[in-house]
């Protein structure tokens, strides 16, 4: 495969991860949130892979391997059972409605994309147009984090923009130095085990994971 | 030892000022008694009355300090030591420049402070009272008092009275209308500080309207005896003060022996028309409420600051 | 050899303690492996002050004049700390606020916490600090929740998501770092150490780097508490055990202004003007100001020195951010002060909500009289935090300040309204609870007042006297950084 | 090896004296402190190092300046010390004064219990070393500590009795005005520098500053400093925190704390700033004479002793700044010869308000202490219980009122002979403002004069006014203990000393303001001034003499009392009060201090916040309250704190409670920031 069509796929698969990061933005259902989490996971882990073959970055694989595990596997299986554990089926609410959110998206987008138009020039690796799209799809991320009333959701949104991370840190420089990889999973592991005992107490205590419960805390 | 002889005459001169002192209040008094057709006493009366007092024995309240016993000593003190400051006759005076105008004022205040804290000492009301009245008049009239002494000070660019008086009386003739207005407020201190009419009358008892009289009720005897004499004493320290301020022609100059005779019959006919005055203005006007006291101080001390600011204004 | 001993221990001391940390020595055993990191600490120094910087591990960990102080400061905060959190904890489980389960996970999370701090400032790759950073985050978040009640919860819930989410932040900026180091060192594990780095700054690529920084910044300046990026702060001091409280002010938030000061530096060299120096000065300016302008307004009284802790570590970035050696070497200086003071006011906090039984301010009275060390303690301690000579937070200021007058006079104004307005709104709260008619009990546990007096100590020392080698540290760290 | 003479030339000499101050400081830690080693053998031994100091001071006043630099301190400014003939000058002022007070305090301190002898022991030192610090300091940074820890000692000692809520805030707003003022002093010595790097005062000297950074740096320096001495309208902390230290600790921070503010003032705006404008001059002068008023004014309201002589402190203060005023005047238009009068107007009244204010709230402390009371309207023939404090209190009283030939008299003298300077000038506006700003000053010395006349009245003199009074409980109530009586001794002698031969302390302030307006008096004054007479300008203008004064009325009072004795009868017969034969009478029928201050209501109505109870007509037990409010509250005070709490109220939106918002705050901020970048 030349340089020029492990581009263009990358290319695809960074469109398709802007898309599904604006599909997890409009979405108001949670168990297709987590599947749609999924599926960036899923793109993410294939773009990758496109990048690691195409320039041999062998390391690029453990990259791969650790997504595919974690963030395709691992973690929608674990949300999966929180949800059923903590019987939070409901429907997303936002505080915005969609359509709104859906155009302070795309704005960010154009904001990304002009932001990111000179660094790309920079770039010689054969990913560099990707480099706007990643950003746009953390602050996307970081915009569905702020419009969402639930806790699930809300984690979601986190993971999302760790998902958008991973993708900059491939498609600009070919991948972080393993150490750092390894050591950004194991947080991100840690991490969601953690926000799964915090669903457990949350709920616990004020049975329900709305956190607009969690708004005593306040200067008056 | 070229002072021998000044420091004879400022002795003399104060000596005679403090024995001429009740007899200027007994022509006051004879002035005002002929203004209202009243007989006259005796010109001598303040003096019987003084020798009277001093021949008696004393009552004094149990429960008097002995600040309540010094204080007439004190009183007399100051003012003899004013008198010896004010030039009367002649302005050869070595121990005047031990006290300017300033410390005269000042004399005069310790004095005030002595007598009113003598009035609380017994602990009667109408001693509080008159302590209380005497320092209201008391802190309107010193200012006013200073300032306009001020003025004549700026005049002469200096605070020694006897500089001031030379200054005045044997420099070329001019006319000073800063003088005008600190006259005006001087005669104002004059009768405020001395316990006359419009302020106070020293003739009466009247409790709603007595002021000095209330500080000295405690006293009798030698005691009150030193206290009139002191008074006698402050008047005609005054009068000479003003006399010297803004009428000082006739004065003697430091070493002119010869012209003390003179001085001295210019210094009585003075007297005798100021005292005749004051005994006009006495008869003439009504006293004035307590509390319009205040108001006529006020005009004595603005009238000085404005003296002041006269001769600035007119230097420039 | 002394950084992996360094490192090793609290490591160590963490796993053995999420084995053996519910018994009944767990607390000493706690304070003991503190103590051995302290002094492998003490260790690492002396030899770092006899042979100068040095890297190890295949350049993956580095010591230089500017690391190596605030890891003796870690140490010596977290061993104060352990002794203070000794009785205290002793105490909580004594008034039942916590199980030995949960202190099992306390005493393990807080050897775990100080490595990760360590490592922190060790690591030489930007990309394991940030690693780090967040695990700093994820040791401490399920201690701010330790007490379990709906407040902590939602203080950890909230310190959880602002301070991953500023994070990731900071990840991104890393990432774009590594994107412009790529092309100066080429691919491969070391364009993210920061020696290699800090040698091309000027090389660097300043487009990017001026992006990278402003993710930095964000990122980094969410822990640091920087307004508006704070709002966890004051929640998660509040709710959490205070000996947390204390090691997240005196620990955390230096940590985290290390990595924005160790990223300004490369930012610096590549842009070749002061960008960051502006950006740093704004957040520093306005998180004093709004920081003091919260503080007369707090019941809560850690809540109260969480937004001192605000303010300070907006003076230390403005300080940081002007540069220049004094500002630096003020910076530097502001750094220990504040970490030790704060840190010490921290403890008799906790020693005074503990014997009254509540953290409102209004509820606590006349600690002098029951307590006079806890008095003494917290009334001196909170006049030092204040800026009041001759304890050594004024000293710094002193430095900051008149630094500022020649260089941006516009800015002292706002620094000084500030100053004043914290004096009234601290001062007015404390001394009532110093001083007045007691409401305070006895506790079952002898409190721990020792450390409280030794920083106070060490404080009032840096305030009339700086030793000289103190001076040359933190000049060759200030000329590193400045 | 340290040779006799070092110990004895005035830097190292005074540096031992304040070392052995923070020397005996410590010796209170040692645990087993026994109160009464610590009373008779610590205050005493600090009244010791007081006059060392003085002596040192004394010393400096004639030498050279001396400067050394301390190893302690920054890294590029360790401590500098320096004396000259100013620090001199009040470092002699805080040794002497001290001294008295520390004797004082080694006796009233006696009912102490041992702990809080050894807190009060150790602030109490720290304090005094902390002053004589800030007068040693010669680099912006050790002045700071020094300042600040002045500040803090004292605000220690003020708090002494936390347990009363008025004293708690009394001793808060103290410290919150006092580092209010120490920011703008830091400010101000910013300013100053100018950007050399180097805070030391040679540095700051040597800055030349343009005139807009030279009116700031001014403009600073007055506040800062005049919020320590208590000028209007920042005087707020002075009437609530006197009466809340203990005695001697009032006399300490009224006599020679203010006074620090003053030896700061003088500093930085003669010495530091150096180019004195006269504009600056006018400043000082409308404050000066403001507070001069304002103090007195209130004062002659108050009806606590101890209030009432704090508000006295803010009349003096502002009498000094009237010297120092007229001296910038003066310097401004191009005479510093006269300017140096005014200045050495000012220092002398500062000397002597420490001597005659330390000696007053000692007396007044004795008073509290015997007799429990604070109250004016509580007390009443005093002087029949404790003559000898009663004794004491009269000179001082007699010295605050101005009156000759007492201290107060002559400095106030002074400040008039500046005033009388005035046709020197060449602008006519100023020219003719000089005397109204001494028509103040007259006004104010008078009506201080009524004040203490009510004071020494109604507490000493009269009739115990109130049933728990001691003088009415036969047995209770004594006079002041042998320590106290030494230390009000030695304060009411300065009183004569100073009173008495002003022209030795002419000369030597004379020498200490020469080396700042770089002029001394006029030759004349300097001939003529001998230990008889006190010639400021010449000995035509204007001249003193205080012991001829003295000599005159002491010699005719013995004389006329021997006269009258001798000639006469000395026959007394004791009876009951006449009171122009009033029937009965009780003392509560006697003046009370709010009685007694009612003319000054009446005519000075519009400046007090009053609020009056009278009693109805027909009330059997009929009672009248009144209650004075400061006006700077309204005006000043509660506005700035309303202003305060508003910003903070509205601030406090930011912090909803709402992740969703926190997480939108980052947002905006990463998004403002790109686009900043951008």
């Amino acid at each position: 495969m030349s340089q020029s069509i492990s581009s263009q796929l990358v290319n695809l698969l960074a469109a398709f991860l802007l898309l599904l990061a604006f599909a997890m933005l409009s979405q108001r259902r949670i168990l297709t949130l987590i599947r749609l989490f999924a599926w960036q996971g899923a793109a993410l882990a294939v773009s990758t892979a496109i990048v690691a073959w195409s320039t041999g970055q062998t390391h690029l694989y453990f990259s791969v391997a650790l997504t595919l595990l974690l963030k395709v596997i691992l973690i929608p299986w674990v949300l999966h059972r929180l949800i059923d554990r903590l019987f939070v089926r409901w429907d997303v609410e936002t505080l915005i409605n969609i359509p709104a959110t859906m155009l302070i998206g795309i704005g960010l987008v154009i904001f990304a994309f002009a932001l990111a138009a000179p660094i790309s020039q920079m770039a010689n690796t054969l990913t560099r147009s990707t480099l706007g799209i990643a950003m746009a799809s953390v602050l996307l991320s970081f915009l569905m984090m702020i419009v969402r009333r639930k806790a699930v959701p809300q984690v979601i949104g986190f993971l999302a923009m760790e998902n958008g991370l991973f993708f900059a840190a491939t498609s600009a420089t070919y991948g972080m130095p393993l150490v750092v990889e390894l050591g950004v999973a194991l947080d991100v592991l840690v991490g969601t085990f953690i926000f799964g005992i915090f669903f457990f107490h949350i709920r616990e205590q004020f049975d329900s994971l709305d956190i607009r419960h969690m708004e005593k805390l306040k200067e008056d | 030892m070229t002072h021998i002889p000044g420091i004879a005459f400022q002795i003399l001169q104060s000596m005679f000022v403090v024995l001429a002192a009740p007899l200027l209040v007994g022509w006051v008094n004879q002035c005002r008694a002929w203004l209202q057709n009243r007989s006259a006493p005796s010109i001598l009366l303040p003096y019987y009355t003084l020798a009277k007092l001093f021949h008696k024995d004393a009552v004094i309240a149990r429960n008097a300090s002995p600040l309540f016993h010094l204080t007439p000593y004190v009183l007399f003190g100051c003012m003899w030591l004013a008198a010896g400051i004010v030039p009367v006759l002649a302005t050869d005076l070595p121990f005047a420049p031990a006290a300017d105008i300033i410390a005269l004022v000042g004399v005069f205040a310790l004095a005030r402070v002595f007598s009113a804290l003598a009035a609380m000492d017994i602990g009667t009301s109408f001693g509080g009272m008159g302590a209380r009245r005497e320092m209201l008049i008391g802190f309107l009239a010193e200012p006013a008092m200073l300032m306009t002494l001020f003025t004549a000070a700026f005049i002469s660019g200096s605070t020694q009275l006897t500089t001031i008086v030379e200054t005045l009386a044997h420099r070329e003739f001019a006319i000073y209308p800063s003088l005008a207005f600190a006259a005006v407020a001087f005669l104002m201190v004059l009768l405020a500080e001395n316990a006359r009419i419009p302020i106070d009358n020293p003739t009466t008892h009247l409790e709603l309207t007595m002021i000095h009289e209330a500080t000295i009720l405690e006293y009798s005897a030698r005691h009150l005896a030193l206290i009139e004499w002191a008074m006698a004493i402050k008047l005609f320290a005054y009068m000479t003060i003003g006399i010297a301020l803004f009428l000082p022609w006739g004065i003697a100059e430091a070493g002119n022996w010869a012209a003390l005779p003179l001085a001295f019959a210019a210094l009585a006919v003075k007297l005798v028309l100021a005292g005749a005055g004051l005994a006009l203005i006495e008869t003439v006007l009504a006293k004035l409420r307590l509390f319009l006291a205040p108001e006529f101080l006020s005009t004595a001390f603005l009238l000085a600051v404005l003296g002041m600011l006269t001769h600035f204004l007119l230097l420039t | 050899m002394e950084i992996a001993l360094v490192l090793g221990v609290p490591l160590f001391g963490g796993l053995l303690l999420a084995l053996v940390g519910h018994k009944r020595w767990a607390p000493e055993l706690n304070a003991l492996m503190s103590l051995v990191s302290l002094a492998a600490a003490a260790l690492l120094t002396v030899r770092v002050i006899a042979d100068g910087p040095m890297t190890a591990m295949e350049e993956q960990f580095f010591v230089d004049p500017f690391n190596v102080f605030l890891v003796a400061l870690t140490a010596l905060v977290a061993f104060t700390t352990a002794l203070f959190s000794r009785p205290y904890m002793r105490i909580e489980q004594h008034h039942g606020r916590v199980n030995t389960a949960r202190l099992r996970l306390y005493h393990s999370m807080y050897q775990l916490f100080t490595f990760m701090m360590l490592l922190c400032l060790l690591s030489n790759n930007v990309g394991v600090l940030w690693v780090a950073m967040e695990g700093a985050t994820l040791t401490t978040v399920l201690l701010v929740s330790l007490y379990r009640t709906p407040a902590s919860l939602e203080a950890a819930w909230k310190y959880f998501i602002l301070c991953s989410v500023g994070i990731a932040q900071a990840l991104f900026g890393t990432i774009l770092l590594y994107f412009a180091a790529e092309k100066v060192l080429g691919p491969g594990g070391t364009s993210l150490l920061w020696t290699h780095l800090y040698e091309v700054r000027y090389q660097l690529e300043p487009t990017v780097l001026s992006l990278a920084f402003v993710f930095l910044l964000v990122g980094f300046g969410t822990k640091v508490g920087l307004v508006p990026l704070h709002n966890w702060l004051p929640d998660a001091h509040a709710e959490g055990p205070t000996p947390i409280s204390a090691v997240l002010s005196g620990l955390l938030l230096n940590v985290a202004l290390y990595a924005v000061v160790r990223s300004k530096v490369l930012v610096d060299g590549a842009l070749g003007r002061n960008f960051s120096g502006g950006l740093m000065m704004g957040f520093g300016l306005l998180s004093v100001v709004v920081a003091a302008f919260f503080l007369s307004r707090q019941k809560d009284i850690k809540r109260m020195f969480a937004y001192s802790s605000v303010e300070h570590m907006g003076i230390m970035t403005f300080a940081f951010g002007m540069g220049g050696p004094v500002a630096a070497f003020a910076g530097l200086l502001h750094m220990t002060v504040h970490s030790l003071t704060k840190s010490a006011i921290f403890f008799t906090v906790g020693h005074a909500s503990q014997k009254t039984g509540t953290q409102n301010m209004a509820d606590i009275r006349g600690l002098i009289e029951q307590s006079p060390a806890i008095g003494w303690g917290l009334a001196l301690g909170s006049i030092a935090i204040l800026g009041m000579p001759p304890f050594g937070v004024f000293t710094s200021e002193f430095m900051v300040l008149t630094t500022a007058m020649h260089e941006h006079p516009w800015a002292t104004p706002f620094l000084l309204i500030a100053l004043g307005v914290a004096f009234a709104a601290i001062f007015g709260k404390v001394q009532p609870m110093v001083f007045g008619e007691t409401t305070a009990h006895r506790l079952p546990h002898p409190p721990a007042l020792i450390p409280v007096f030794v920083h106070l100590g060490i404080v009032l020392m840096l305030g009339l006297y700086i030793p000289p080698y103190l001076v040359s540290w933190y000049r060759q760290a200030a000329a590193l950084i400045g | 090896m340290i040779s006799l003479e070092v110990i004895s030339s005035p830097l190292t000499g005074s540096l031992l004296a304040v070392v052995s101050w923070l020397a005996i400081s410590a010796l209170a830690l040692i645990p087993a402190g026994n109160a009464f080693l610590a009373r008779r053998l610590a205050f005493p031994l600090s009244a010791l190092a007081g006059l060392a100091l003085a002596a040192f001071g004394l010393q400096a006043i004639w030498l050279a300046p001396q400067q050394m630099t301390l190893p302690l301190g920054l890294p590029d400014l360790p401590f500098h010390l320096r004396v000259d003939p100013l620090a001199g000058f009040f470092l002699m002022l805080l040794g002497s004064v001290s001294a008295g007070i520390s004797v004082y305090a080694g006796g009233y301190f006696r009912n102490e219990t041992s702990e809080r002898l050894i807190l009060i022991g150790l602030q109490y030192h720290v304090f005094l070393a902390s002053m004589a610090f800030v007068i040693l300091a010669d680099d912006a940074y050790l002045f700071m500590v020094a300042w600040e820890t002045m500040a803090l000692s004292s605000y220690f000692l003020v708090t002494t009795d936390h347990k009363l809520p008025a004293i708690r805030s009394a001793g808060f707003l103290y410290l919150l005005i006092a580092h209010l003022g120490a920011i703008a002093i830091l400010l101000c010595f910013g300013v100053m520098h100018g950007g050399h790097g180097d805070y030391s005062f040679d540095a700051l000297r040597a800055a030349e500053l343009t005139p807009l950074w030279a009116n700031v740096a001014f403009l600073l320096a007055f506040f800062g400093f005049g919020a320590k001495a208590g000028m209007i309208p920042l005087h707020a902390w002075l009437p609530e925190a006197h009466p809340a230290a203990p005695s001697p600790v009032s006399a300490l921070m009224s006599g020679i704390m203010l006074k620090t503010a003053i030896y700061g003032m003088v500093r930085v705006i003669y010495d530091l700033i150096g180019n004195v404008r006269w504009e600056w001059g006018m400043v000082v002068l409308a404050v000066g004479a403001g507070t001069t008023l304002f103090g007195v004014l209130y004062a002659l309201m108050q009806h606590d002793l101890k209030r009432l002589l704090a508000y006295h402190s803010v009349e003096n203060i502002g009498i000094i700044l009237l010297g120092l005023g007229m001296s910038m005047v003066f310097i401004g238009f191009g005479h510093p010869a006269a300017g140096t009068l005014g200045m050495i107007a000012a220092l002398y009244h500062t000397l002597n308000h420490a001597v005659f204010k330390g000696l007053l709230f000692l007396g007044a402390g004795s008073i509290l202490h015997s007799t429990g009371l604070r109250n004016l309207n509580d007390m009443g023939g005093l002087i029949r219980v404790m003559p000898k404090t009663a004794f004491y209190f009269l000179i001082g009283a007699l010295a605050i009122s101005a009156l000759p030939p007492l201290n107060g008299f002559v400095s106030e003298w002074l400040t008039f002979q500046a005033a009388l300077q005035a046709p020197i000038l060449q602008n006519g506006v100023v020219r003719s403002l000089l005397p109204l700003f001494a028509a103040t000053l007259a006004l104010a010395g008078a009506l201080t004069a009524m004040c203490f006349v009510k004071v020494y009245g109604i507490a000493f003199l009269g009739q115990p006014r109130s049933p728990h009074h001691p003088v009415s409980a036969p047995g209770a109530g004594h006079d002041a203990g042998g320590m106290e009586r030494y230390g009000m001794a030695w304060l009411a002698a300065g009183c004569f000393v100073l009173g008495l031969f002003p022209s030795s302390f002419l000369l030597m302030l004379n020498r200490v303001c020469a080396s700042l307006t770089g002029q001394s008096l006029t030759a004349d004054a300097l001939t003529g001034s001998s230990w008889l007479w006190l010639v400021p300008t010449s000995s035509e203008q204007a001249s003193y003499s205080p012991v001829i004064f003295l000599v005159v009325i002491v010699a005719v009072t013995l004389l006329t009392f021997l006269l009258v004795r001798r000639f006469y009868h000395g026959r007394v017969r004791l009876s009951d009060p006449w009171d122009c034969g009033f029937p009965e009478q009780t003392s509560r029928m006697q003046d009370t201090a709010d009685a007694f201050g009612q003319p000054i209501r009446h005519v000075f109505g519009p400046i007090y916040l009053m609020q009056r109870q009278m009693p109805a007509p027909d009330d059997p037990a009929p009672r009248f309250s009144l209650k004075i409010e400061d006006r700077h509250w309204y005006w000043v005070y509660l506005p700035v704190a309303r202003l305060a709490e508003y910003a903070s109220s509205k601030i406090a939106l930011l912090q909803q409670g709402r992740i969703s918002i926190y997480l939108l705050y980052s947002f905006l901020t990463l998004i403002a920031l790109l686009v900043f970048v951008r």
